[in-house]
């Protein structure tokens, strides 16, 4: 029962600690992958009087991942229904060349608004679309998202180590005594520390695994994958053979270093 | 045979700098010595007994127990040093989440000994303190004349070339005081072990010959 | 010293708690705060051929706040640099009238599929425009933002649970002998745990306290202001009287439970 | 003044059912009785001494305490009851964490005593067992006699009505041991205290009238 107990209250902490630190991981892949997209949708659209070149462009603005000839066809038929067919054939004759911008990774506001100046600056360029209002807000958004979670992440990492350090304080505790008497035994520094190591080892890796499989198996489960579709999140990002290792490593990391330094606390004032 | 196994020169000891507890003492035990430290409450013997084993730095002086150097020894030589040495401690000492049986095997396991041994040895010493019934108690569910005895009993577990026993009996009826002296006796007698024993009262029934040092004043000095 | 290390160790997790909380409570009134501005900015655009009754309409959806008639001039205007004089006295006169309907608060899909289909099936209105796309990605976005800073939330609520639940270990391994002991010489309750009781005491306003001045204080600094203006948010909602008496009770009430909790478990097998 | 201070009758005591340590076992003790237990070691004599301050509970039988039921006593008489007592246990119980001065004050505090009283009290008591210069230190930083000696100080602190002691100079020299029996001895005559001593050996030198209980297989016989 004891050991059960040891158990459990080094596997609980453990745990939390990982768990927040993968969800962290698989959070900021969501956020990147839901950033990206929400970029691939958005473009510059520019009008010009002649054909412009690609590779010129580029180089005067090395953001410019592409640009896109958008056939004017598109843009008409966005009037079709509004304007009389007269009306059509007369824009159809005046319509310059657009084009779509599409940029290599989204730009704040300042970068945006500069990007806009120098592709003004081109004569024969003569409207610059930027993007919606609307992107800046759901980018604003996206980045108040990270920062929120990154605040929290901050926080659960605190704790946890905070955690740990408690769990350390509570081994000091129980097994000072019983290692300063097997010290003045002549007891070696392995044997005196065995029982703490294979607890933390064992439990380390209970705790790595109950995690990984957490990730691995919940995501697929049909409920789960409904609450997410309805919050618009997509939470399948577990990368069985990364990440585990990654948990496995931490864990171990974690527990062995907590516990060396418990070990080597373990001085009395005298020897 | 008359190797020295603790050698001690202006040995000087304290716990807090410039209040000594021993002071300027010399002396030296011989292998298969029999030595009794008395001395008032709080004269120093606890602590004269910790330096022999290492548990106190010197402060001044040299120290040589069992062939080693205790000014400035490593965590290493420590711990060689310990398993050659039995203590028994004022306060026991036992570990209390561990029974009575590992508490016994505790010196046998630092010494490396198989699982087996270990408890055979273990179980003859229980015998030999008349604590068999009792090997899967805790410590905390034991009287303290038991607890007392089984201390004797791992410290002789191993059987250690040096005893150092603090008080030993302190806490035993004269029956039971009686069989540690024949343990401790038999372990002299058989084994050649030194022994040597902090008490207040040295039994006048003993029946061998052994050495008597005082202490008084923070000095150590022999009563012949 | 030690009674300092003893200090610190209880208002660390117990600030972090308090901390995690505020923060909570605090983000939750940003975000409140933000969905209201965002929602108010949105409006359904409905077009009727007659004029509405906006009693009538509220009556058969109950969820409609105010529906306000929309100049056409507005609308024309949109026009203006597009089309000819002509085509915009036409598209004068053939206009219908529009209305801008607001709602009580912001409807998921669902309901605003409902809304539209009630709106469509009155007879006089010809068109009916709901909010824009990317109306509903910030919305979602928003939505996202509050599930991730609930789940974190949560975290950090069961980690600073288990955070006081090893402190309690520890003091009942610190404590456990002396309280015994003082038993055992017939000391009253109060004053076998006196010690623990004043010291969480001290400590629990202490750490309250500390968490409201820097929730008080931190926002006011001129740096602070710019990084949160610049991520777009306003975190100066702190109420000092509510937030920091609620602050008080929380912290007061766990750590008296938790020791009261570490005492009452102090029965050892003995009486 | 033939007041009884202790009442036992048919006794049982014991940590698990069906072993018992005590067994049957009727006696009483008489307002300033100066009784000495003896028995071998694991005999249950401490256990008997846990039963008089009510921490153990009783098996079967009655026991009656200072005028208090220890039968089904609640946590508040106990509290009562042990105010009037000072207990020497075998393993001294001190608060490690507190200062020997306030060891000692511990019963006065719980009587409460304003802080004066205590503080003066508890320094005449630590000269009384010559611990004086000692009152700043911590138990761990004194020797194992000293910490007896603390023990005794707090014990007899509060002017107990009994004071119950297990084995009080167990690891006292002759010298520390005589000025433990003085001050029992001057408690029992000056105070009228009913003093229960728990020992290996009765001091042949003490010059008073004492009674003598001996525990033997579980039962408590008084030799006469
Ligand atoms: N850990 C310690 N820190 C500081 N002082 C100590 C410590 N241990 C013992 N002392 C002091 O050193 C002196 C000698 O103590 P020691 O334990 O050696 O006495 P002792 O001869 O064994 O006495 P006893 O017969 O009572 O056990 C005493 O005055 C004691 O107060
Ligand atoms: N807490 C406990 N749990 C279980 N058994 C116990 C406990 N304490 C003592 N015992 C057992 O009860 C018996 C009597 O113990 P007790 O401490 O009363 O002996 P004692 O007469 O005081 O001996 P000593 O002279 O060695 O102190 C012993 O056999 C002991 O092992
Ligand atoms: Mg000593
Ligand atoms: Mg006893």
């Amino acid at each position: 029962m004891k050991s059960l107990k040891n158990h459990i209250s080094v596997i609980i902490p453990l745990f939390i600690l990982l768990f927040s630190f993968e969800f962290a991981v698989m959070l900021d892949r969501v956020v990147k992958n839901y950033e990206e997209n929400l970029f691939n949708d958005y473009s510059i659209v520019i009008a010009s009087m002649s054909k412009l070149d690609e590779e010129n462009l580029k180089k005067e603005i090395p953001l410019i991942k592409k640009l896109e000839p958008l056939s004017t066809k598109k843009v008409i038929d966005k009037f079709k229904n509004d304007f009389s067919p007269a009306n059509l054939a007369y824009l159809r004759s005046s319509l310059p060349k657009f084009y779509s911008v599409k940029l290599k990774y989204p730009p704040d506001e300042k970068t945006l608004e500069e990007i806009e100046k120098k592709l003004r600056s081109i004569p024969s360029i003569t409207k610059v679309e930027t993007f919606e209002k609307s992107y800046t807000k759901i980018y604003m958004m996206l980045n108040f998202s990270k920062v929120i979670s990154n605040i929290f992440t901050i926080f659960i990492f605190i704790i946890s180590i905070l955690l740990i350090f408690k769990q350390m304080e509570i081994w000091t505790l129980e097994h000072q005594e019983r290692m300063y008497i097997m010290g003045l035994f002549g007891s070696p520094f392995w044997m005196k520390s065995a029982v703490l190591y294979k607890l933390v080892f064992i439990d380390s890796i209970i705790s790595a695994v109950g995690v990984g499989l957490f990730f691995y198996f919940v995501p697929k489960t049909q409920k789960f994958q409904e609450i997410m579709k309805s919050i618009g999140l997509d939470f399948s990002g577990f990368r069985l053979l990364d990440d585990m290792s990654l948990l496995l490593g931490i864990s171990i990391f974690i527990t062995i270093f907590s516990v060396t330094l418990v070990i080597l606390r373990q001085r009395t004032e005298l020897r | 045979m008359d190797k020295i196994i603790v050698h001690a020169q202006n040995l000087h000891l304290s716990y807090k700098k410039g209040e000594p507890v021993i002071k300027n003492s010399s002396f030296s035990i011989h292998k298969n010595d029999f030595v009794f430290i008395t001395g008032k409450s709080g004269s120093g013997k606890s602590t004269l007994i910790r330096s022999l084993y290492g548990e106190l730095p010197l402060e001044k002086g040299s120290l040589n127990v069992c062939g080693i150097d205790l000014q400035n020894v490593g965590k290493q030589k420590l711990n060689v040093l310990r398993k050659h040495i039995g203590v028994i401690f004022q306060d026991y000492k036992l570990i209390k989440e561990w029974t009575v049986e590992k508490n016994v095997m505790l010196p046998l396991m630092i010494a490396g000994y198989s699982k087996n041994v270990c408890t055979m040895q273990a179980h003859k010493l229980l015998k030999h303190v008349k604590l068999l019934h009792k090997a899967d108690k805790y410590p905390l569910e034991l009287s303290g004349g038991e607890q007392q005895r089984i201390a004797i009993a791992r410290a002789l577990a191993h059987n250690p070339l040096l005893i150092l026993a603090d008080e030993p009996t302190g806490n035993l009826d004269e029956y039971s005081s009686e069989v540690i002296w024949d343990l401790l006796k038999g372990a002299h007698h058989h084994l050649g072990t030194t022994i040597v024993i902090v008490t207040h009262k040295i039994p006048s029934t003993l029946g061998i010959n052994y050495r008597h040092y005082f202490l008084d004043g923070g000095v150590i000095n022999e009563v012949s």
